[in-house]
């Protein structure tokens, strides 16, 4: 049985079409899940997608969070769900308080997109078992607000629980602390990255096709729970 | 230590995306007392010595706010009253 | 979320100018000179009206009036495109819709279009530039397409100039800002600095969308009894500067302040637009549709209703205003951003506002359609407009301005660049290469392009610093029977020095060489759009350069077979009596029957064999060369080649299909160097360059003769791509090869330049006078 | 017509780029004494009657504010005050 992944739209969301596209190349179903609906529609995981919710106003993620959808999947995550939130997504999952810290405006105070070489960190998170640990791949970055900030104690809490997922290396596009480009919850069920998994899964389209790892190791992920329950 | 406060806000009749989105959002924390949000920019100026409220303004004028859609207030912090009629919140 | 109410407006209501008032009071004098109306056209409305106008009427005809929205000046010239068009099955929609539409599958349709937003870029550059790309995304939309991309064509001032240090940040943020907010991917555009553009910056946005031919939208207000509602935005007091002479002089309210307010543009409500928007086409609830941009509702009521034919009703209180205290001509003449006025019959109504109410944007019912062949609008109860839409929308003046060859030209073309001095030395040449790949108009926009978001709705196969923005038409699903996903190909081009010298022949270079940049990724041009940047029609010198343009291009079409689509003329560009460089910017799409096959620019492969196409002759008027290393601008530009640019098109078309190329590149400003700097840079990947023994090493790097490329060939391949070019009559000139082990540029026998001084050339200029 | 007026600053260990970026330009402008620059936001609340201080935290607490990275002050505007220590500069 082939997975059910959702996608979160949001007024102002843009790679959420991008997203459901990533999804269905790693060879699961996407499922378009609406900002105004409590209901997730019984997927195995969800996807908050990039953009500019609400367009980003305030500051980026802070008014998605107060989105009906956000109510069951701050429940739905706490419980276990596997989540990925990609630039504007993990902004949310820090707003909601999902994951730890803050996404602030770029040190050098422009939107920045480039092709960005990143160090799998961990490998045990739900979104990137199909990775070596150490491995780099080239995943493109593009946002504003994109420096991840937390308190000494809180990053140290990150490194020292291996939930640092992905680092920048060659280069810091944002000024980030600790070069953290993504990271993850305590149980690593939640994961959160400002690079786009979604726009490297097609060499027609991407600067490589490092992304669809993300996509095909939550599916991985599931089937083992499946297994796991014994279904 | 001498503070000089700007505040700069979109001219009255200039459209505030940012503001209206906060506006709109409110009903969903259950606001509905709020009939319009603005939001411009709070700047605080640290001097050396005494604060200058020529140099603040002309800072003011270049660098802080557009005058084609801005405008700007400034006045010497005087923490004793922000103390009494403010009060912190380090939330 | 509703408008304010009437009874909150009350403040001018007893000096209201209504329909009755304007009878009764016929020699009330009216401020219409100020409104930028001459006697005669004022006389005419009065004829029109049979009175005078109201306030409101006068505001109406002055905007509908206007240059920017009667292309008064123009249409007499503009009707050379459609003359000259060649015929097409492909176009769908062409000149005089919101844009041009083309066919590309069976079942799909692309439709693009260039405007300009050159002088509010100037007064708020943020602003300015970020409605721009609003603006035109709501031409493409009202299309019944999905906008899929953007690009922008740029010209700003000396490199140097501390203003330009103003106006280019701010520009490029305000594109960055809307485009990416918006979702809409940058794939390209130009970044030019010349001191002619000091004062007047050009910012030209174009938008592409992408539709199924089935669901072509028009701007007809046709259907008696149809409902006209107003989508989008609250409506404030942007833009009405120039009716402001109307103010009532009794106005209570506290601001008095009528200075032009600048318009701000919310992208994120025009995502909202463009989604409602799409998701009512498909549900077939639209009957007619048009974008307010200039002249907000003025424009969109009138033309809506003209299309049709029939008359339209409008109760003015009922549209939502940011505002309590505006005034009906004010109402009128706003431009707020992010509205777009909808044809709905009445049983759709419902849906309509429930679609709106999902994505969270404001709709409102303001008025009716009529069959009284009138438009008239009611405000407070009271009629103040009652005209003939036709009168406003199509009837406006038309003028054949007088024209005259600027006396100079003569001198102007003695002056040559050919007789200029040259680097006599191999040092001399190093550093003219080095020097040139570091000025302003030739240097790496890397600092301006990642500011863009070039890859969103994944759809990008091609983007800066490719020679064209490819994109696979994948969004609806296409794929061509036969072959692999469809891909269109866009590059928008200009050259204001060419066009100076000789604006026949440079609106021509311009069109040859966007057409070449399409044609190097391996795509087949299909059709062209235009911007048409120039001074005052008033001065008979500028008309001329106009007319000799618009003939230039339209020739230049029909030589080259694809027709015009539709474009836009920005007149007025000039700071006192000093007119901008001639400039227009030439947008050309292109067609990949199979997407995956596109050629990218730059040196990859190892090996590959580096072949020029096309011939090389002493043509350096106009040139960069001449520009960047002398300051000098004079002589005759380089000489136009169409059947020589289609027959290098062909040869690209083929190869790219049987994958006899790896890359290619376009020659352009800089010549054979620059296009050598830029495919080394691209990857990082060195070549080694043989000149031909009887080239004069100087004329062949730094040239501009048009109908050249690049190309590299794959081992193997050699023989049957030379015999292609044969086929094609197009001289090939074997170059060398794509070496890393060169480490940069290498041209034998003359000099050789690393990688990382090219790089740092290059790439260091904009962070420098900008970062 | 009610207003609160809530002023965001990051938390002073939080780099301000902007801030910084203003501060960096000042000798240009031949300014020399302002030894720091922070910017923040200012919010204007408009209550349809009663300004409700409760409320106006509640929401600066919850929206207008990030507390990992924010503090906010709130008051109620009372123009008068603002009218004589500040000047408006509508440059
Ligand atoms: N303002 C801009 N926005 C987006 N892309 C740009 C801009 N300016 C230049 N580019 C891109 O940089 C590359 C080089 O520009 P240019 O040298 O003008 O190309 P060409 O000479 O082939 O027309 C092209 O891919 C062009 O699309
Ligand atoms: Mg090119």
């Amino acid at each position: 049985m082939t997975a059910r992944i959702g996608v979160v739209t949001f007024p102002g969301s843009l790679d959420d079409r991008d997203a459901q596209r990533a999804i269905r190349l790693a060879g699961a179903q996407p499922i378009a899940l609406w900002h105004g609906d409590t209901a997730l529609r019984g997927v195995d995981a969800v996807i908050l997608p990039g953009g500019f919710s609400y367009g980003d106003y305030l500051r980026g993620g802070a008014i998605a969070r107060f989105a009906p959808v956000m109510e069951s999947l701050v429940d739905a995550a706490r419980g276990g769900l596997p989540v990925l939130g990609i630039c504007n997504g993990f902004q949310i999952l820090c707003e909601s308080h999902l994951l730890p810290g803050a996404l602030t405006r770029n040190a050098h105070l422009h939107f920045r997109r480039r092709a960005q070489g990143l160090r799998v960190e961990n490998t045990s998170s739900a979104f990137t078992a199909h990775f070596d640990a150490g491995q780099e791949i080239v995943i493109p970055v593009k946002n504003g607000e994109g420096r991840f900030v937390a308190d000494e104690r809180t990053l140290d809490e990150l490194e020292g629980e291996g939930r640092v997922v992905f680092r920048y290396v060659d280069g810091n596009p944002s000024g980030a602390m600790r070069d953290i480009a993504g990271i993850s919850n305590a149980a690593g069920n939640v994961v959160g990255m400002m690079p786009h998994p979604e726009h490297a899964v097609e060499a027609l389209t991407g600067p490589s096709v490092d992304g669809l790892g993300l996509f095909t190791s939550v599916i991985a992920h599931l089937g083992q729970a499946a297994v796991g329950a014994g279904s | 230590m001498a503070r000089v406060l700007v505040d700069v806000m979109l001219k009255p009749e200039i459209l505030d995306p940012q503001g209206e989105a906060v506006a709109n959002a409110l009903p969903r924390l259950g606001v509905n007392g709020i009939t319009s949000v603005r939001i411009g920019k709070r700047i605080e100026l640290e001097f050396e010595g005494e604060p200058d409220l020529d140099q603040a303004r002309a800072v003011a004028d270049a660098l802080l706010a557009n005058p084609v859609i801005e405008t700007f207030t400034l006045r010497v912090d005087d923490t004793a009253e922000a103390a009494e009629t403010g009060e912190e919140n380090a939330a | 979320m509703t408008g304010t109410q009437p009874a909150d407006r009350t403040e001018s209501f007893d000096e209201l100018d209504t329909v009755d008032v304007a009878s009764k009071t016929p020699d009330e004098p009216q401020p219409y000179a100020e409104l930028g109306l001459r006697d005669d056209e004022y006389a005419k409305i009065r004829d029109i009206l049979g009175r005078r106008p109201t306030g409101s009427e006068l505001a109406m005809y002055s905007i509908m009036w206007s240059e920017h929205c009667s292309y008064k000046s123009s249409k007499v010239h503009l009707k050379k495109f459609s003359e000259k068009n060649p015929r097409t099955d492909r176009m769908l929609a062409g000149i005089g819709e919101n844009a041009g539409v083309v066919q590309i599958t069976e079942d799909l349709a692309v439709t693009f279009k260039v405007e300009s937003h050159n002088h509010p870029s100037y007064v708020e550059p943020h602003q300015g530039a970020a409605t721009g790309v609003g603006g035109i995304v709501r031409d493409i939309l009202a299309m019944g397409a999905r906008p899929v991309a953007v690009m922008d064509a740029l010209r700003f001032g000396d490199a140097e100039h501390p203003d330009t240090k103003r106006v280019l940040p701010g520009v490029v943020s305000g594109i960055s800002f809307y485009g990416n907010c918006l979702g809409l991917p940058n794939i390209g555009g130009e970044v030019v600095f010349d001191p002619s553009y000091q004062g007047n910056p050009l910012v030209n946005a174009l938008s592409v969308g992408v539709l199924p031919v089935s669901r072509l939208q028009n701007k007809n207000a046709s259907g008696l009894g149809n409902v006209v509602v107003l989508l989008g935005q609250k409506t404030g007091k942007d833009g009405i500067g120039g009716v402001s002479v109307l103010a009532s002089a009794t106005f209570e309210d506290g601001d008095t302040d009528n200075r032009p307010s600048v318009q701000v543009g919310d992208p994120f409500v025009e995502k909202l637009l463009i989604e409602s928007c799409l998701e009512m086409y498909d549900a077939e609830l639209v009957v007619g549709i048009q974008d307010l941009g200039g002249a907000g509702l003025t424009c969109a009521l009138s033309e809506t209703a003209a299309a049709a034919g029939m008359g339209m009703y409008v109760d003015l209180d009922r549209v939502p205003l940011r505002e309590a205290s505006m005034e009906a001509h004010e109402v009128l003449a706003s431009e707020s951003q992010e509205r777009m006025l909808l044809i709905v019959s009445p049983d759709k109504v419902g849906e309509v506002l429930a679609v709106a109410d999902k994505w969270g944007v404001l709709a409102t019912a303001i008025g009716q359609v009529t069959d009284t062949g009138r438009l008239i609008i009611n405000w407070h109860g009271q009629t103040v407009v009652d005209c003939p839409p036709g009168s406003l929308a199509d009837d406006g003046p038309v003028y054949n301005r007088p024209m005259k060859e600027p006396n100079d030209r003569a001198l102007i073309a003695a002056d040559r660049a050919e007789t200029l001095p040259r680097p006599s030395t191999d040092e001399e040449l190093r550093a003219t290469v080095l020097n040139m790949a570091g000025s302003p108009n030739l240097a790496d926009k890397t600092w301006i392009t990642e500011q863009y978001d070039n890859m969103v709705g994944g759809n990008t196969a091609l983007s800066m610093p490719d020679d064209a923005g490819v994109l696979r038409l994948d969004a609806t699903g296409a794929v061509a029977p036969g072959t692999g996903p469809v891909g269109i190909a866009l590059s928008t081009d200009g050259n204001g020095r060419f066009t100076r010298l000789d604006p026949y022949t440079g609106a021509q270079l311009a069109l040859a060489e966007a057409y070449r940049n399409v044609a190097v990724t391996g795509a087949t041009p299909i059709a062209a759009s235009d911007c048409l940047n120039f001074g005052s029609p008033e001065d008979p010198h500028v008309m001329w350069q106009f007319a000799q343009a618009v003939e230039g291009l339209a020739e230049g079409c029909a030589q080259l077979n694809i027709p015009i689509t539709g474009g836009n003329v920005s007149f007025y560009n000039q700071t006192g009596m000093t007119a901008i460089h001639p400039t227009p910017v030439v947008a050309v799409l292109g067609v990949l029957d199979d997407v995956r096959r596109r050629v990218p620019m730059g040196f990859d492969n190892d090996g590959d064999v580096i072949v020029l196409l096309g011939e090389t002759y002493a043509e350096l008027s106009g040139s960069e060369w001449a520009w960047s290393q002398h300051g000098h601008l004079g002589g005759i530009p380089p000489a136009v080649d169409l059947a020589g640019e289609q027959a290098l098109a062909a040869v690209m078309r083929r190869a790219a299909e049987v994958e006899h190329v790896s890359a290619a590149h376009d020659l352009s400003d800089g010549g054979l160097a620059q296009a050598l700097v830029e495919s080394v840079l691209r990857n990082k990947v060195g070549a080694r360059i043989k000149l031909p023994d009887h080239a004069d090493p100087f004329v062949w790097l730094f040239a501009e003769s048009t109908a050249r490329a690049l190309v590299c060939i794959p081992r193997g391949h050699e023989k049957a791509f030379g015999a292609l070019c044969e086929e094609h009559d197009v001289p090939w000139t074997p170059l060398g090869i794509v070496d890393s082990s060169a480490g940069g540029l290498e041209v034998v026998d003359h000099f050789s330049i690393s990688t990382a001084e090219l790089a740092e050339a290059s790439e260091g200029t904009l962070p420098r006078l900008f970062g």
